[in-house]
């Protein structure tokens, strides 16, 4: 048994793997190739999901959700980044947006922006953190009040008046649901000038600019988008003004999204080539019999059940203890890319030329394990802010 | 770092950078986004090449050409692969096999093959080896498993041959004028003992070009399937003699192989060092060009370190190749191009972190970078190569 | 918190840190340095870890122990490495040996053995297995015959008699309680030819020979032993004739001990290393402050958090779920080797100097983890084994 | 590897390997055991050594030296450290202060120096700079923080210096009979200002030997603490001129530096290979050497590449040296030596785990070796190089 997982959890992995593979797996590549990056956003697929519930995961049940924990929510990304990444990350990027709207937001902004999001099938989320100039400054600017984002939302009455740019923003042009930080104090440290809005995408001074071209992950596509003069009303302000970090905690505690996106994939890519190993004749004999091909299958399979249970472990610390250090979260991302990488090494080794070629199977998962490595910050910046937390106890 | 270089040693690489500078890096990006794999490729840079001499480097000058020698060849394909690896790959295949028409063909097959091939700008070599179910069993042929290895048959009939079989990831396959095909002539001994070569020009009937391979690099550089049906070529296109086309005299240009490969890939590390660097200088986070942020610094002196370690190793293996036995040479050859391919596996990766999200957009220069580098370990496949290393070491 | 143990656990842990730090620690580094292998034994110190109910934490409190499953056992060992690793890998052999004849052995056996060695505060516990010229291929003989030990067991009446010579056998010399194997049918496969017999080092015929002269884990001595017609009874058989494979799962099914012994040997290089950035002023502030110093702490601690949850799901693992795979015990062992390995990497870097002399805290621990790469077989011999159950389910 | 050396090399290449064989190897295990660290050393050794000039090699031909260049110094140092590192450095370290006397000292002090060196054959050579809270901050020192780097005080006092202040780590310590000591003349300046060298002969009344410090590896060379209490030299020992004695006059000797430490590592792991290789043809396990195995064969081809990469690139470095911008060259010989590092780790930890069991014990050639490449990851701390090697390519 991989994990002690209750019968909800594994009937949501299962209801994830069927949609995954009946509907998404048939059209996937062909999507992927499309060679404009805004074709390859996966509408039908996400409207056909919705109506399974799988985007609403997250969302209590009162808003007409499944109120699924860190553990479900990571179990059905895993078992879907088996299948295809970038429609699952879609889904994902919804669970964990409405997941830090249920924890940071009133009463009266649940009923407003849950009902309305739970009702449109097509509806998925952002988060608008990311600008041009400013990417992992945003993390680690050390409390200097001159780094970090410039996006600037000022006060003019009951509105907030926002003039700036992002990029690299996920779902951005689809998003119907926005946690999108702004500086409302130019003078403070990030951790005390920015605030965090709910946006509806929609609001009049917003424009998308080009979508991004990204090597893999092309189902979940990334935009660019600007802001000139965009009124906001402070009923949509979550959390406090100049209060976006607590915010941010709640999108980040105990996440193991990027952890399940590396190894569903990497499991993925190991399962073509143990599969190809048993068949692939040289020597008279599968090439599985030679010690060499084992070996490297025993090896990748390692790495990726090591991580697997890391990952496990991240969830179950935060579905279950208070004092869960945001450390493992960290360090289950970084150790989850070094997981993805050394799978790709082997994985080109033992399959040789097919490995790499467009025609099969393995080459998309290639390109995709590859496009995020820098996702949620680059493991260098990621390591520097773990260390951060060096003192805590695990 | 410092190569005693001749004056025509500077001057070829000169003309070969201003070559990669104005006809290849100017349109290379835009190729490899083409979805059609054989869109890919380009007559007009390849003409171009050739009206510069890079087309026929390899010919000797009593064959009218510029007889360019090893260490030559390997300036001109760095300075190539820095702008594209596969346009390099696709002349340095030529060079490859030009020592079959020049050393080991007949006078009369000089007289029909080396004419045009000298005359016409696009007049490309290949040759066929690999077959579907005969891949690294073409490289250690088991000894106990005499039908391991290809299996394309040639069977005598009257004063010809004719050709059943299938090949595939034929180099230059689809655009070559001369196709050098190993087939089977005695399928009941091993490959060692039952092969011939065969000279098939491309307009030869019965011969076809099926699909061509669609590679995540390196997508300049064409690889397609050949079929024979019932291909009829005269005996007087056997290339050297019946029954040894797979034996020490044609071996031996397999260490060019290796410097080649070697010399591609390092071309590639070096661009994305380039581009790394360059980019660390001039992007601002955190008040300063990140260059100056630690975690930055040490990556690109690892790169540097990586790719100075790799062409010391690449050139004081050229340097050698005249003076050392034959088996411990061809064993560190192998060896030095799975080590310029994994230092260059961890050079260009390197340089898509540093580019942070922006890496692994397709406007960015370094992802086509890594996916081009990405193809290398599969080549002359690197586990089998080191196994090969391994059994000269006993 | 580190991982959900029970009140009782972390009781059992308390009991083992405070023995560890009082009785071991001040003593440990003179004893690692007598150079006399021989007199590395801590003899003393075993007895008083019997009082206090160490040495019998494994044996069912029916026969005077505590009844410790495999998450208590490998909780007391990891806590226990984190101060010294000889002295409690002396303790946890004893928990490894007497686990298996608990579950392998007759009432009557256990009545004999468990009763005599639990009353006896200076036994300690051997496997006896490796011999001169048969250690890896106990492992990996593929079912041939004439690979794997040569140590003969020849019935005579009641008795088995017993010629041959192992090596490298922990606490030899010094076991009362020895789990010997030896072959009882040299002309079967290991696997249907060789039993497990109970010993109790003061038979007949023994011989110790000299004591192995280790690198580290040098107060976990091995010694050499001959066998010169040993007659043991058939009462003494453990398990069937014949039958030593199952005996030998008991011992090595959900083990995470070697897995325990290097995540706490890291964890504790990596607090010197912690301590030390900490304290060490280099350019005018602690050296933690350097990016470069944290991000290398950084990484130490996530290979070793990784490792460390890996382990206790192999705990888990063997306590609650009989279908667990031992891919995940093998797995466990070769990673924390990895862990280990990198350790030290990043140790020596951040330690500088200080790191490598014998009269600071870390060279032992270096030498320690360098010492035990092998244990339980390489991990090139251990991946392989893994690779036999790349087909079982996690 | 093949390179074009003199006849005069080839003499040195082959005196300096009789030396090894016959003075050194049948000793250097021995030696390494001692538990006393200042009885690791032999005076015997470096006697023969001497006789055959190996002490004063680098002493030019004008001052009665045999002037060997660096190539063939690097030559003498890969064949002494192959039989043992710690003697191989015991004479280098001689070399490389060698030019301090024969350059950059006035006549009187070569008088006084030069000839003692030339005539005795227990002369050895030392430089005294590090200080226990000054290690990296005198190889990089911070431009904002003047106190940073060594303290021990030289003060005028008439026509002599009064040197107070403790020493540490200092090579060839408690065996010198000459050390050249940096001091600060002003503590109140960063050191590249205020830094003064002093020849210190070892009967100086006020200077002593305090502990011999206590090496994981290396144990033949020796590390010793610099007591100087009221220490009085006269002016006319000040060596270069006063305040400069940490500029670019002493650094140039820093290259050499790298080449030598490069050297003396590959020695130490070419060592290991060879030990490596001849196990691995004579083990037998399963029936046949495990050299035959493919897991073991895999790494000794990864042992031989990672060997010729790090030859080539020292060798390419040497060769260049004369060739580069300065500047450039510095930072490449930097990382030439962290790689070389890197490189030896791997292959002496390779060679251990093909020795399986018996690679940890005392009594195997390879644990000495492992130890021995550990101390090399501190030596002019690797991290610190490359942060040095990256500031240059700003």
């Amino acid at each position: 048994m991989q994990y002690p997982f209750s019968e909800e959890q594994l009937a949501i992995a299962e209801l994830t793997r069927n949609f995954m593979e009946r509907e998404v797996a048939p059209v996937a590549a062909e999507i992927d190739a499309r060679p404009d990056p805004e074709e390859c956003y996966p509408g039908e697929l996400i409207n056909k999901a919705s109506k399974l519930g799988l985007r609403t995961l997250a969302i209590p049940e009162e808003y007409g959700g499944m109120g699924a924990d860190t553990l479900t929510k990571t179990l059905a990304l895993w078992t879907g980044a088996q299948v295809e990444i970038g429609t699952i990350k879609c889904l994902s990027q919804c669970w964990k947006a409405t997941t830090a709207l249920t924890k940071a937001a009133t009463k009266a902004q649940k009923d407003h922006w849950l009902t309305k999001f739970a009702a449109d099938d097509n509806a998925v989320c952002s988060l608008a953190s990311t600008e041009p100039d400013h990417s992992t400054e945003n993390r680690l600017h050390g409390g200097d009040p001159r780094l970090g984002m410039r996006t600037s939302a000022v006060k003019d009455g009951d509105y907030f008046v926002i003039n700036g740019a992002k990029r690299y923003t996920s779902l951005m042009g689809h998003s119907k649901l926005i946690l999108f930080y702004a500086r409302t104090d130019p003078d403070a440290p990030m951790t005390e000038g920015v605030t965090c809005f709910v946006l509806g995408g929609d609001e009049e001074g917003i424009t998308y600019g080009r979508t991004h071209n990204k090597m893999g992950y092309r189902l979940y596509p990334n935009r660019e988008s600007f802001y000139d003069n965009v009124r906001v009303h402070k009923d949509n302000v979550l959390g406090e003004v100049n209060g976006a970090a607590a915010v941010r905690r709640h999108v980040f505690r105990g996440s193991a999204e990027l952890a399940a996106c590396n190894t569903g994939l990497s499991r993925a890519l190991y399962k073509i080539c143990h599969d190809h190993a048993k068949e692939r004749i040289q020597g008279g004999v599968p090439i599985i019999e030679h010690p060499t091909v084992r070996h490297m299958l025993a090896e990748m399979i390692m790495n990726i059940e090591v991580a697997e249970q890391f990952m496990w472990r991240i969830c179950w610390g935060a579905d279950n203890d208070d004092s869960f250090t945001s450390r493992f979260t960290r360090s289950g991302k970084v150790f989850s890319d070094k997981v993805g990488l050394k799978t790709i090494e082997l994985a080109l080794d033992v399959l040789g030329g097919m490995g790499i070629m467009r025609d099969g199977p393995s080459e998309k998962i290639v390109r995709d394990i590859l496009t995020f490595l820098h996702g949620d910050g680059t493991d260098s910046a990621t390591l520097l802010e773990a260390s951060q937390t060096l003192d805590q106890p695990a | 770092m410092h190569m005693e270089l001749t004056d025509e040693h500077r001057a070829l690489q000169q003309m070969a950078k201003d070559f990669a500078d104005k006809e290849v890096r100017p349109f290379a990006a835009e190729l490899d986004k083409k979805s059609d794999p054989r869109e890919c490729f380009s007559w007009d840079i390849v003409k171009k090449g050739s009206a510069l001499g890079l087309r026929t480097l390899a010919v000797p000058e009593e064959y009218g050409g510029p007889g360019v020698d090893l260490m030559g060849q390997v300036l001109v394909m760095l300075e190539i692969a820095r702008a594209d690896g596969g346009v390099a790959k696709t002349f340095s295949q030529c060079w490859k096999w030009t020592p079959m028409i020049t050393k080991l063909a007949t006078e009369d097959q000089r007289e029909r093959f080396l004419k045009p091939f000298m005359e016409d700008d696009t007049y490309l070599l290949s040759m066929g080896g690999t077959e579907p179910d005969a891949g690294s069993d073409n490289r250690m042929p088991p000894p106990d498993y005499p039908k391991a290895g290809w299996k394309t048959a040639a069977v005598k009939d009257g004063s010809d041959y004719v050709l059943n079989g299938l090949k595939h990831f034929i180099a230059n396959g689809g655009v070559s004028s001369l196709y050098i095909v190993r087939t089977r002539t005695n399928p009941d001994v091993p490959i060692t003992e039952g092969t011939t070569m065969f000279f098939v020009p491309k307009d030869t009937p019965g011969f076809s070009i099926g699909r061509t391979h669609d590679k995540i690099g390196w997508r300049f550089y064409q690889n397609a399937e050949l079929i024979f049906n019932d291909c009829r070529v005269p005996e007087t296109n056997i290339l050297g003699e019946l029954n040894k086309g797979k034996g020490a005299s044609s071996e031996r240009y397999v260490s060019f192989n290796d410097v080649e490969l070697a010399s591609n890939v390092l071309g590639i590390a070096q661009s994305a060092f380039e581009h790394a660097l360059d980019h660390a200088r001039n992007r601002i986070q955190g008040g300063r060009p990140i260059i100056e942020h630690q975690a930055i610094a040490i990556k690109l002196a690892d790169m540097h370190m990586r790719l100075e370690a790799a062409r010391s190793y690449l050139f004081k293996t050229i340097e050698s190749g005249e003076h050392e036995s034959a088996e411990f040479e061809s064993s560190s050859k192998q060896l030095m191009k799975v080590f310029a391919t994994e230092a260059a596996l961890k050079v260009t990766r390197l340089a898509v972190e540093i580019f942070g999200g922006s890496g692994v957009m397709r406007d960015a220069p370094v992802e086509k970078l890594l996916r081009d580098a990405s193809i290398f370990p599969h080549l002359a496949a690197d586990s089998i190569m080191s196994l090969r290393a391994a059994a000269k070491l006993r």
